[in-house]
């Protein structure tokens, strides 16, 4: 079910992309396509019936059932190389904004 | 020199050389210029009709030559044409913009023309053939109009482009690209795709309709001494490749036949008369002398095209022969306008007049030109014309047939013009300081004209050569003896023909030194009507010349030039539209493609 | 009209793409994953936990097995703080003006707070191979504490130049841990420390050193990031 | 020596160069410079990063890098490039230096790396440091679109390899090629191809994905222009070559869709450019169009002659913006009609402008020439005559757009215009013009090496 | 059902309604907040995933920063307006 939801969250991001004209709206459907994107990894390292979390307390916990690790690793990076995106992109619509005084892209006279 | 490697390679040292020389004194690299390619030449026609040419190769890289009764006759001609032309050079460069690079490429295209006929390779032959296109392409924005180069190497490169889908083509089939094992290696449908490429290729180099329109755009606009290389030499090229498709490809094409001809033949046949009818049309009506000659190139185009589409050997003898006799002739004509053009800076007749007595040796070199144009004896254009109009009544095709004679006929009314208009009539008085031109550029003049008479009084051993070229084509020669040709219709005689003219133009010209001188009249020095002339331009008689029959086809004349006109627009429009859907500076838009693509593929799978 | 047809052709894609990986019988069902499978089976054998010595195996991929994911990730943070900072132009700036006056109360209770969040850090940082978290979020708590002091004082600047040389020296010496491996052992990025017994705080090797060192980073650098927003042009 | 230096040299000098930002520039002539001879010393093969002790570890719990033949070639191009950009740029660019020494670790990492999630990683810091890059044209909006169309590729490309990962649960390049050899089932693979190749197609210029290209290219300037036309697009289309000819595999309605989709880009890249005016849109849009050509040609494996295609265009686009944009900055405007003349006070650049556009129209004695003619005879074997026709048709209205540019630009109009270049810059024209010919003319080296490049499977068989 | 299969319906229509709404909603501060609450659902799906480390670093660095700077961006923008 939540792999599901991450696959429909990741192409609302799409949508968003596809229907918005404001700056802003448009980092905040880059970033939900992200989340989506990330709960989409972790779900498919996700081992039902069980599984614990990738975590041990000494090497005897080793005969128990774990998760993924390593989509949890990609996860993690891939979280904050959104980070520096988002930062980049924000950075960029400040930027935007001083020149032309406005966030919606049909409101600049810049050509293409 | 014998080897054909060692030439093209002198050719690019010259080049270079020359450039260096005509950056210090254009004079002086135009004068080596003239011996390069007079060397060249005189290599060529010391070992080439011996067929004694060393084709071996040791330095250039993936190159290959062999020598053929073919590739040399091109060669020959087009260097002669060349080097005629390259007599020009030191009065036209300085003017110039780029009068350094204009040596340097004029060998370099020349280097690659030698290397285009001997070449027994395709990719060679493309690689020769695109050598010589960016090469010339280059000299042509030297003249008037900057537009012109682009329009000549659209249509060239468009030639060559199709050209070479054809070998790749021949490649796929034959696993070769040897020009002769790789053409005899064409079968079925692959051979009809390869000889329409190359009738393409053919059509678009030798600017013949519909593929026509950059002829008058690049010959009339071309500088005044690279037209005849244009005309005389380079249009040729094509004539090449129509050999090739039209005789190598030959057998393949014959599934359906009209008039005994393989259907592809006839086709090329009709589309050749046409262009001789069109390009006819357009010459009467054109004002400006050199994109006149121009159109009467394309007709003449058409005369050859319909010669090597005629699979017999009388034919092909006058295809051959035309071939010589148009060079010959349209470089004479050019070259007299060049001269013309160098003089009064014009080359359009309403602004021109009275030029012979300015000029009379250009006067004469050009009348000569012309005649041999008409096909009109004793001239070497009527001996190819016989042949070609022979070969046309045996097969009896009549809408060829007519539009041959309709040509030659045509061709009386628009060469005269120029001839009228420029060198006879009133002497305008802007031209007060003419004179003839210098002693270097009526070498080639005498050249010329002395070979135009001696191609239409002693074909004999011309056509012998070409007799060569034809049995290594494969088809039978044809019956000639040293003053005497034989045709299927009757034989022709053309010494005695030549005589009886001799005579006759010795009593003409008799008759004009004896009896009375006519009256030198000023242009102004007329009567109409009570009026006072202010504009003498308006009682020069090329006005409106031959204004009835142009009324006549006055609204269809440019039909063909608004069609590419429109087909560039269309692409342009094309590349707006490729803008709007692709380039668009939404970002829903490449979504959207992102999108589409993804959804299509997908489709497939999960339905 | 635009919105409904973009909402239909996106969902359109959605259930493609869910229909086309259930139709994909090597995409394995949500929750039935076979690890045996998977590379990361072998993250999970005794032998290989043991040679690593850290508990939290996350950390073990990110830090040990994958560590030049992490130095590039870094480096994609850090590449976006000096975007940044390059794209609001290194004039001198002001402060943002906030529009609301901090009062002394939250002065003083941010002092506090600060101390209490550096020390979560600290430990987050620290005990990164042992339990969850670790230097990203580790490193976000430091400059959340840095926005804190930004929030709580409208005319607090931070050292920016401070940051930039935390900033490059701990990637230099992240860099450089690396090259040792390479010195001392065979590879870039290979520990060459003794690991110690899985669950204990010095153990994991370089793993440890490389989360501090990476904490560091992130800390200064979305510190520099968040002092960039709230700063702009004098003259604006 | 290990192939990782020329990864994290690059960083490391970064990490440095913010902490003084005097010896920036320098650190960045240093590390390239470094880089260039660096190659020169490594052999092939893999290099293992990371881990715990990779004697006994299993290599493939952590990253690998590939070098070969191919990246080799990619990675002197690039490095030096970058090296060449910069130096002409020196006085004007010089705040670039840390960003440009983070584009060369990144795209170093991109030719390199040999897993896929790394390979994102990369593909994310050579992002960010193109959209920083092209942040020196001041137009914030086009460069805000490069960024947003760049976030959506790499988001796809790693909603394909995390897929992929699902399904063969390796991230290793190599090993997932065997796997999804043995696999055999193409069919299964659609969905992670297709979003992986759109990923790639973003940055690779392939149409539909390239509407950021005009916006970044069509105001470019000397240091933006060379860098995204020659250095990003030369390492895009050899990372891409290496996606089509390893992993990718393209068969059935994928096949058809993707090439249809280039070939489309060649026609309508060489017809948007025909419809341009502006000359810097006649080069973006040629390149677009020479960009589905190389990756059509490695979609129909022809490897060779498609990576001379990109390095001759990468060398040719690096003079082409470089002169048409110094002239730009010039005269204030890039309408051909306004740059009439350009060549008549600069006639060493304008020859070396000509012959390098002859190079990428691909006219004989020209180095273009050898590479379009090889190509299309490999192509012409497999018997691949439509799409021979299609880029061949597509050059027809190249060389006419480019010789309409080329004639304008020598013959002047009603004003003069006058255009300074550096000798630097003549020096760089003269060098590239120089090799463009002497390998148009002797081509035999370039079919020599027609055998030492290897992809990635062989390397692999041999050890 | 079990619990995890309702607690992850719920979050997943959840998830979706509320990235509808942060896409939808006409003030571009609801819009960040929404996003904001969507990185904080996530989270929780990650914890749900037995993913702790990655729900830490979502919790700071997803929901906590991101939104901090898109804040931010929005109030220097609002002061601009003001002035």
């Amino acid at each position: 079910m939540i792999q599901y939801a991450s696959i429909i969250l990741f192409v609302i991001g799409i949508y968003g992309l596809f229907v918005s004209k404001n700056v802003i709206k448009m980092i905040v459907s880059l970033n939900i396509m992200e989340i989506g994107l990330n709960i989409f990894i972790i779900s498919i390292g996700f081992v039902g019936g069980g599984a614990i979390a990738p975590i041990i307390s000494s090497t005897q916990d080793l005969g128990l059932i774990f998760v993924d690790p390593l989509p949890q690793a990609l996860v993690l990076t891939a979280i904050v190389i959104g980070v520096g995106t988002t930062a980049l992109a924000l950075a960029f619509a400040k930027t935007i904004y001083k020149t032309y005084n406005t966030f919606e892209l049909d409101e600049m006279e810049e050509s293409a | 020199m014998a080897s054909v490697e060692l030439l093209i390679l002198f050719l690019v040292g010259a080049g270079v050389i020359a450039y260096i020389l005509t950056r210090f004194n254009t004079f002086l690299g135009s004068i080596f210029t003239i011996f390069a390619v007079m060397f060249v030449f005189v290599s060529l026609a010391g070992y080439g009709f011996g067929m004694n040419m060393d084709t071996t190769v040791n330095i250039l890289p993936g190159i290959s030559f062999t020598e053929t009764y073919l590739g040399f006759y091109f060669a020959i001609i087009i260097v002669f044409v060349y080097l005629m032309v390259s007599f020009f050079h030191p009065y036209y460069l300085s003017e110039y913009k780029y009068k350094n690079s204009y040596n340097l490429l004029f060998l370099l295209s020349l280097a690659g023309i030698l290397g285009a006929f001997y070449t027994d390779n395709f990719l060679n032959l493309f690689f020769f053939f695109e050598l010589i296109i960016w090469t010339t392409m280059f000299l042509i924005p030297q003249g008037k109009s900057k537009e012109a180069a682009v329009s000549y190497f659209g249509f060239s490169i468009a030639g060559s482009v199709a050209m070479l889908i054809g070998i790749f083509i021949t490649y796929n089939v034959s696993g070769t690209f040897s020009i002769y094992q790789g053409l005899a290696a064409l079968s079925g449908t692959n051979a009809i795709f390869v000889f329409v490429l190359f009738i393409i290729a053919a059509f678009a180099k030798l600017g013949s309709f519909p593929l026509h329109i950059w002829l008058p755009i690049a010959h009339g606009n071309a500088p005044h001494p690279f037209s005849p290389v244009l005309s005389g030499a380079l249009v040729k090229l094509g004539a090449f490749i129509g050999v090739l498709a039209l005789i190598r490809i030959a057998p393949a094409t014959g599934l359906f036949t009209a008039m005994d001809l393989p259907i592809g033949q006839y086709v090329v046949a009709i589309l050749g008369s046409m262009s001789i009818v069109f390009g006819t049309l357009m010459a009467i009506k054109e004002d400006d002398a050199k994109k006149l000659l121009a159109y009467s190139s394309m007709s003449h185009g058409g005369y050859i095209l319909v010669a090597f589409s005629i699979l017999n050997g009388i034919a092909f003898a006058g295809g051959f022969y035309h071939i010589l006799a148009h060079a010959l002739a349209s470089a004479g004509a050019f070259m007299a306008i060049a001269a013309v053009a160098r003089a009064t800076g014009t080359t359009k007749m309403k602004e021109l007049g009275g030029m012979i007595h300015k000029m009379p040796i250009t006067y004469l070199a050009y009348l000569i030109a012309i005649i041999s144009m008409a096909g009109i004896p004793p001239m070497g254009g009527f001996i190819s014309k016989w042949l070609i109009f022979q070969a046309v009544i045996d097969k009896g095709m009549i809408f060829v047939g007519i539009a041959v004679f309709f040509g030659s006929v045509g061709s009386f009314l628009y060469v005269f013009r120029p001839l009228a208009a420029l060198f006879l009539g009133q002497e305008l008085t802007e031209y007060k300081k003419v004179k003839e031109a210098p002693l270097l550029m009526l070498i080639p003049t005498f050249i010329l004209m002395g070979l135009n008479v001696y191609t239409g009084v002693f074909p004999g051993g011309i056509l012998k050569f070409i007799n060569n070229i034809i049995v290594e084509l494969g088809y039978t020669g044809i019956e000639v003896s040293t003053y005497e040709i034989n045709g299927t219709n009757g034989i022709l005689n053309p010494a005695l023909i030549g005589l009886i003219f001799a005579v006759g133009s010795g009593i003409a010209f008799l008759i004009f030194i004896v009896l009375k001188k006519s009256r030198k009249v000023e242009l102004m020095d007329t009567y109409t009507a009570a009026n006072f002339v202010h504009d003498e331009h308006l009682l020069h008689y090329a006005v409106d010349f031959y204004a009835p029959l142009e009324r006549l086809y006055e609204k269809q004349s440019n039909w063909m030039t608004k069609f590419y006109t429109a087909l560039a627009e269309k692409v342009r429009e094309l590349g707006k539209l490729g803008k709007y859907l692709f380039m668009s500076k939404n970002i829903s838009t490449t979504v959207f493609w992102i999108v589409a693509i993804i959804i299509f593929l997908l489709w497939g799978e999960v339905l | 009209m635009r919105k409904l047809f973009g909402l239909l052709i996106t969902i359109a894609l959605g259930v493609m793409i869910i229909l086309a990986l259930d139709k994909t019988s090597a995409f394995p069902k949500f929750g039935e994953v076979n690890l045996q499978e998977r590379i990361s089976n072998q993250y999970l054998t005794e032998e290989n936990v043991e040679m690593v010595g850290s508990a939290n195996i996350v950390t073990a991929i990110v830090v040990g097995y994958r560590g030049f994911d992490t130095l590039g990730e870094v480096t994609v943070l850090f590449i976006s703080a000096l975007g940044v900072a390059f794209i609001f132009g290194g004039t001198k700036q002001q402060r943002l003006d906030l529009k609301f006056k901090p009062n002394f109360m939250l002065r003083v209770g941010s002092n506090v707070l600060l101390g209490i969040i550096l020390v979560t850090s600290i430990y987050i940082i620290l005990h990164g191979h042992l339990t969850p978290g670790g230097g990203f979020p580790g490193g976000a708590i430091i400059a959340s504490a840095v926005l804190l002091l930004y929030l709580a004082d409208d005319k607090f600047r931070s050292n920016v130049k401070g940051f930039k040389l935390i900033e490059g020296i701990a990637g230099s010496i992240f860099v450089v841990v690396g090259l040792l491996g390479l010195v001392f052992a065979t590879a870039f990025l290979e520990n060459f420390l003794p690991v110690g017994t899985v669950g204990q705080l010095l153990s994991a090797g370089i793993i440890p050193i490389i989360y501090v060192l990476i904490g560091l980073k992130v800390g200064s650098e979305i510190a520099g990031v968040v002092d960039n927003f709230l700063t702009e042009e004098e003259s604006a | 020596m290990n192939a990782v230096l020329l990864i994290v040299i690059p960083l490391l000098a970064a990490f440095i160069s913010i902490v003084s930002k005097k010896i920036a520039p320098y650190l960045l002539l240093v590390v390239g410079l470094f880089n260039i001879v660096l190659l020169f010393f490594l052999e092939n093969g893999l290099v293992f990063i990371g881990g715990f002790d990779v004697a006994m570890n299993s290599d493939l719990l952590g990253i690998s890098l590939l070098l070969d033949t191919y990246a080799r070639m990619a990675l002197w191009l690039i490095n030096g490039l970058i090296l060449v950009i910069f130096c002409l740029n020196f006085k004007s660019y010089k705040a670039f230096s840390s960003i440009l020494l983070l584009a060369m670790a990144g795209l170093n990492g991109l030719l390199l790396t040999n897993d896929l999630f790394n390979f994102f990683v990369f593909l994310e810091i050579s992002g960010i440091a193109a959209y920083l890059i092209t942040s020196a044209n001041k137009k914030p909006v086009s460069t805000f679109r490069y960024l947003v169309i760049g976030a959506i590729g790499s988001s796809l490309f790693l909603f394909g390899v995390v897929v992929l990962y699902a399904m063969y649960g390796t991230l290793n390049m190599i090993v997932m090629i065997q796997a999804i050899q043995a696999s055999g089932n193409y069919a299964e693979v659609i969905l992670p191809f297709t979003l992986m190749f759109i990923g790639l197609g973003v940055e690779a210029k392939l149409l539909p994905f390239n509407a950021w290209v005009k916006g970044v290219l069509g105001h470019s300037n000397t240091l933006t222009g060379p860098m995204i036309a020659g250095v990003y697009a030369a390492a895009m289309s050899f990372v891409l070559g290496r996606f089509i000819t390893n992993l990718f595999v393209f068969e059935g309605s994928l096949l058809i869709v993707v090439t249809v989709l280039l070939a489309l880009g060649i026609l309508a890249g060489d017809v948007m450019a025909f419809s341009s005016t502006k000359t810097r849109e006649i080069l973006l849009f040629s390149s677009i169009a020479q960009a589905s050509i190389v990756a059509l040609l490695f979609v129909n494996g022809v490897i060779i002659w498609a990576v001379y295609l990109i390095i001759a265009n990468a060398l040719s686009k690096t003079v082409m913006f470089l002169v048409i944009n110094k002239a730009t900055k010039d005269v204030g405007s890039d309408e051909s009609e306004a740059l009439r003349g350009l060549f008549v006070n600069n006639k060493l650049v304008g020859l070396t402008f000509t012959l390098v556009t002859l190079s990428v129209m691909g006219l004989p004695l020209l180095a273009g020439f050898v590479i379009k003619l090889n190509f299309l005879t490999q192509l012409a074997g497999i018997g691949q005559i439509v799409l021979i026709a299609i880029i061949l048709v597509a050059s027809v209205i190249e060389g006419i757009y480019f010789v309409r540019l080329i004639v304008k630009l020598w013959y002047p109009g009603e004003s003069e215009i006058s255009v300074k270049y550096n000798y630097s810059f003549k020096a760089v024209f003269i060098v590239i013009a120089l090799a463009l010919l002497v390998f148009g003319t002797y081509s035999t080296p370039l079919t020599k090496l027609d055998n030492t490049i290897d992809t990635v499977m062989e390397v692999v068989n041999n050890g | 059902m079990t619990f995890f299969e309702i607690i992850s319906l719920v979050i997943g229509i959840l998830l979706l309604v509320i990235a509808f709404m942060a896409i939808n909603s006409k003030k571009l501060i609801n819009s960040v907040l929404f996003l904001s609450a969507l990185s904080m659902l996530a989270v929780v799906a990650f914890v749900l995933m037995k993913a702790p480390d990655v729900a830490i670093t979502e919790a700071v660095i997803g929901s906590g920063l991101v939104t901090a700077l898109f804040v931010f961006t929005l109030l220097s923008l609002k002061r601009r307006e003001s002035e």
